[in-house]
């Protein structure tokens, strides 16, 4: 087939037909009115009812409590009175995987735990978010070499977010969940559909 | 004189001179029945947004207070130190998955948790909120009170069993245990208050605590039945499955007890009903010993409010007496509490009794 | 009465388990039957690792191993190469080994009574243990820039010697743990209901918890009255003043308030130290490390960068918060270790639990597990 | 005389030869009398098993045993040695009953079987793993995985794909 050059000129004075719903808005210059700010653009009431949900989701991670090893202490303190993960609203342990919304992989994922861990993923319920914290995690770490031992949790389960350390400080816990919450608020329905950006 | 919700709505209504037009108008199409109706449902809808609203804030002051003991702030992002928490977590409760297990029995699985939220709805029905404040007057009003509480544990028993799985079912058999042995000691307990109201009536209950002994001592029946109290406070936190008594979903045994399967809604209903027994029990607490909304009269300001106000005050006292034991205590062994139920408050609450059957009958009081 | 038993699978991730054990219980009812153990789900290798690893890249493993109490595991381990490489350490690191290993015997102690505490149901306690953590673990940071995972002690002493301020802010944490410390007796020690769940539960006597493999304060609590630092001295230990603290009950509120005596005893030892801190060089000036002087250049190590120490074996072992903490390790002559073994207290202090919750409720499963104190990366290794 | 003098005193056939393990005494014993050994140490007052350690010595296999007795306050090494090639001891779990985990573990790791223990499973790593890991010739190239069968127990393979994420 022969190349196709393409005549830019053209395409940009040629107007295209309106087809979804957004573009016939567009057309009629109504969009106007009902669009959010202009640093949002999107359907303004899928954004508001996005917003609103997100927001909802992001104030009330409830981490289940699944500790693996060394990171699981550090999660612990990052629960605890001097960092107190409380201020999120993120206090509610809970010990049951299906009312839980965010698993933090904290600690070495053995051979033998990588199927539980799985499992564990699969029991909660959606929408669910992974925070993979310490190297061994990540990657492996100091571990690495072994023999029974996972090479990053990301090898079983999908991850949101990676914390590095061995194990990270709580100061860094809290950093790598304000980027969760940044990421949920990003998420949305609109988004899924082409409507908010 | 008005005497429950209903009444108050048709006596404001007629203050302000609606009264009479609105009961023509029904008249004129012949259907006066469709008023009480919209008036009945009014009523419902007020005490149940007041629930809903008062268990939202529990479930907040419950993390705040926690958090205060243990040193810690608590919920701070979320709106104004962290006031706004409990709607972000019903807004994600909403929109989580609803998982019901493989082998689970769904109709019975997904019936449950309405069963509880709604018998403990009831309760609220022969409760005075204050003056006038209540939604039905009933005669047995005590009676229909524990008879409604006896609901809980058959639905958690058909939570825990629909669950299939081995966590719940222990959980839900471990409330059954709990509740049958420290229902009776609740009931002969508030059978001790009866005698001296002679009713059953939650109204006659408050009416008999006003006025005041030598001037300064509220007739409150705290003061005259202190064991009594007592043992029906203990037998209230045993029936409403908290701290030390929360075998029914010790998390350390039991991961959640017999809400481990459930996710989503049907779990946030087991949540808002937890919330919502708290409230209606410390209700329960303050109508029976703690003189209901009985109070020192304010004047130029209605009764109607300040009762409110004082049965309000009075009710989160009990609450927050709950929460401070909760965070401070361990838990006790079923078996524990069990031989406390059995061995030693069944056998107080008896002495209790034969003591106000006695006082009574000799015309003490 | 007859009644048929069921199987209750306990873990792997489970609140009560500490981490990632499993307890395959077979229940009458609520009373346990019988109990069975099931571990390696935090299996890592690391004695595989050990040799694979020189002799120094292998410390940092140690410390992943109990990680609650991560300085013992350091110096158990440190110490097995000095004897093997006959190593002399100056009595300053001497000092400053033992101060930051009581120093850890607090924090796990703290540790273990707020998870035991958590287990039964009562929250408070783990907040207020890991606040002096906290406070604990600042004085580590300042120490060596970690939390957890210290890798502090070498072979001819320590890392670093101690900050400026570091001796003040010491003084201050004992200072205000021995005010704390009654806080916790008030709040746990005379609480009924806390008396009612360990009180006479999982009794063990001192035979079967020495055959058992018992060791550290899970053993002290049944009357044997036996402390490695005591009885086979290492370090400075001779030269100072405590007791082994014993209660004869065997049951979980022995094991529990033996862990609450040694916090106070380590206390006693750490004001001492501090006391008789003797002036001098951090580290045999062969295997130091330059002193830091702040310039963003790379650290020069003394350390030889072929470290062989010569052939031969030796099995170490240190009193640790846990318990007995044995290293052994084998040296062919080689950069790195021949084998690596390690005798983790935690490991054998499970032995004893199926014996010690037969026929009890499964709710004091939990309250014996607990005064059992455990780590995983511990059992597991 | 140490212990391990003691012990060759009392039991002159049954031990090879005396030494130390870096100041403490070590017996050298020959392994079909393990039972025998331990009978008598247990009645010299070593109460106490510390630990049991294999070692894999390339041409043969170490079995090590340390002992200590909290009434005497003294330290007892043995050390049986084994052939490489199916290395086996009786066990000792009728003496000491922390040798059922100690045991198991040296039988996990490094392979050794001990005759007449009640209970002889892997305990670090799941039943069905191939090889011994601390054998020098442990394989570490290959790369095996777990995943959970119906009854919750581990099923060892070399194949991931049921765990690993697909792309």
């Amino acid at each position: 087939m022969d190349p196709v050059t393409i005549d830019t000129t053209k395409i940009r004075t040629t107007k295209r037909k309106p087809e979804t719903a957004l573009e016939k808005l567009e057309d009629t210059g109504m969009i106007n009115t009902i669009l959010a700010a202009k640093d949002r653009e999107g359907f303004i009431l899928l954004t508001t009812i996005d917003q609103f949900i997100n927001w909802g989701r992001l104030s009330s991670l409830w981490p289940v409590t699944s500790g693996l090893a060394c990171c699981a202490i550090e999660m612990m303190a990052v629960s605890m009175a001097h960092h107190d993960i409380a201020r999120f609203g993120m206090e509610v342990f809970r010990a049951s995987p299906r009312q839980a919304d965010l698993m933090f992989v904290a600690g070495t994922v053995t051979k033998r735990m990588a199927p539980r861990v799985k499992q564990l993923y699969e029991m909660m319920a959606e929408p669910k978010w992974v925070i993979s914290v310490g190297s061994c995690a990540n990657t492996g770490g100091p571990y690495h070499e072994s023999y029974c031992v996972l090479k990053g949790v990301d090898n079983i389960i999908p991850v949101d977010v990676y914390i590095p350390g061995c194990p990270p400080r709580p100061e860094a816990w809290l950093y790598g969940i304000i980027q969760l919450r940044q990421k949920i608020k990003n998420e949305g329905y609109g988004v899924k559909w082409g409507l908010n950006k | 004189m008005t005497t429950n919700a209903y009444d108050l709505i048709v006596a404001i209504l007629s203050a302000i001179g609606l009264y009479d037009m609105i009961l023509g108008f029904f008249q004129d199409i012949g259907a006066e029945y469709v008023l009480r109706i919209i008036i009945v449902l009014v009523v419902i809808a007020v005490v149940v947004v007041f629930v809903l609203l008062t268990v939202m804030f529990l479930s907040w002051l419950e993390r705040k207070m926690f958090a205060v003991v243990q040193a810690r702030y608590g919920p701070m992002v979320t709106g104004p130190r962290g006031l706004f928490q409990p709607i972000a977590d019903g807004v994600k409760l909403l929109g989580k998955e609803d998982t019901i297990p493989a082998g689970a029995d769904r109709w019975i699985f997904t019936l449950a948790p309405y069963i509880v939220f709604v018998s403990v709805l009831l309760v609220f029905i022969p409760l005075p909120f204050g003056k006038s404040l209540i939604v039905s007057d009933l005669k047995v009003g005590l009676l229909y009170i524990i008879a409604i509480s006896a609901i809980t544990p058959i639905s958690i028993l058909l939570a825990g069993w629909a669950s299939n799985n081995k966590y719940s079912l222990i959980g839900a058999i471990r409330a059954v245990a709990q509740d049958i042995s420290y229902t009776i000691p609740l009931a002969i307990t508030a059978i001790a208050v009866v005698v001296f109201v002679g009713s059953l009536s939650m109204l006659d209950i408050v009416n008999a605590q006003s006025g005041y002994w030598f001037g300064i001592i509220p007739k409150w029946f705290i003061f005259l039945q202190p064991l009594g109290f007592i043992l029906f406070l203990i037998a209230c936190i045993a029936e409403m499955g908290r701290i030390p008594f929360d075998f029914q979903e010790s998390e350390q045994e039991l991961v959640a007890g017999f809400f481990t399967e459930y996710s989503g809604m049907k779990f946030a209903m087991f949540f808002l009903a937890e919330y919502a027994h708290l409230f209606a029990v410390s209700g329960i607490i303050v109508t029976i010993f703690l003189g209901g909304w009985n109070g020192p009269v304010i004047p130029l300001i209605p009764i109607e409010l300040t009762s409110l106000v004082y049965f309000i005050i009075k009710t989160y006292a009990v609450i927050l007496f709950t929460m401070w034991l909760r965070d401070t205590v361990p838990r006790v062994r079923i078996d524990q509490l069990l031989n406390l139920g059995w061995k030693i408050m069944i056998p107080l609450a008896l002495l209790n009794l034969l003591v106000a059957a006695f006082v009574v009958t000799a015309g003490v009081i | 009465m007859e009644t048929e038993t069921f199987l209750l699978n306990v873990g792997p991730v489970h609140p009560a388990t500490h981490g990632v054990l499993r307890f395959k219980l077979r229940m009458d009812g609520e009373t346990i039957r019988d109990c069975q153990i099931v571990v390696g789900y935090l299996h890592r290798g690391t004695e595989k690792l050990g040799e694979m690893k020189t002799y120094l890249q292998f410390i940092p493993y140690t410390d992943r191993l109990d990680y609650i109490a991560a300085m013992p595991n350091n110096y158990a381990y440190v110490r097995a190469v000095e004897e093997l490489a006959g190593i002399e350490v100056p009595q300053r690191a001497e000092y400053i080994r033992v101060l930051v290993m009581e120093l850890n015997r607090i924090i796990n102690h703290l540790v273990m009574m707020g998870s035991l505490l958590l287990d039964l149901g009562g929250s408070t306690m783990i907040m207020y243990g890991f606040r002096e953590r906290e406070n604990a673990l600042q004085l580590y940071e300042s120490l060596c820039g970690a939390r957890m995972t210290f890798n502090y002690i070498r072979p001819g002493g320590v890392r670093e010697d101690l900050p400026d301020g570091f001796i003040p802010k010491l003084n201050e944490f004992i200072k205000d743990m021995e005010k704390r410390i009654v806080d916790y007796e008030e709040l746990v020690n005379g609480n009924e209901i806390f008396l009612m769940r360990v009180k006479n539960i999982g009794v063990i006597s001192a035979e079967e918890a020495i055959n058992c493999g018992m060791t550290g304060p899970s053993m002290r609590g049944s009357g044997v009255d036996y402390d490695i630092r005591k009885e086979e001295p290492y370090s400075i230990y001779p030269d100072l003043d405590f007791k082994a603290c014993m209660r004869r009950e065997g049951d979980s509120l022995a094991r529990y308030l033996v862990r609450l005596d040694e916090i106070r005893e380590s206390m006693h030892i750490l004001k001492q130290i501090v006391d008789a801190m003797p002036a001098g060089k951090n580290v045999n000036q062969k295997y130091g490390m330059a002193p830091n002087t702040g310039a963003p250049t790379a650290v020069t190590s003394y350390f030889p960068r072929i470290f062989t120490p010569p052939a031969g074996e030796v099995y170490c072992r240190i009193e640790a918060p846990k318990g007995e903490l044995g290293f052994y390790v084998a040296s062919d002559g080689t950069t790195k270790p021949y084998r690596v073994k390690i005798r983790s207290p935690s490991f054998c202090n499970l032995v004893a639990l199926p014996k010690m919750v037969e026929g009890l409720k499964i709710a004091d499963l939990i309250a014996v597990f607990g005064t059992i104190d455990i780590v995983l990366g511990d059992v597991d290794r | 005389m140490n212990s391990a003098e003691e012990l060759k005193y009392l039991l002159p056939a049954s031990v090879i030869s005396v030494g130390v393990q870096t100041n403490k005494p070590l017996a050298v014993i020959k392994k079909e009398d393990i039972l025998q050994v331990a009978e008598k140490v247990k009645e010299m007052g070593f109460d106490n098993l510390s630990v049991i350690t294999g070692v894999d010595r390339e041409d043969r296999i170490e079995v090590i045993y340390n002992f200590f007795s909290y009434k005497k306050k003294q330290n007892l090494v043995l050390k049986a040695i084994l052939d490489r090639t199916s290395p086996s001891i009786d066990s000792v779990v009728s003496f000491w009953k922390v040798a059922d985990w100690l045991e198991r573990e040296t039988y996990d790791l490094v392979g050794i079987k001990f005759n007449g223990h009640p209970n002889l499973k892997r305990i670090l790593l799941p039943e069905g793993w191939m090889g011994h890991p601390l054998r020098k010739d442990y394989d570490m190239s290959i790369e095996q995985f777990v995943t959970v069968g119906e009854d919750g127990e581990d099923i060892v393979s070399t194949d991931g794909s049921n765990l690993l994420r697909g792309e």
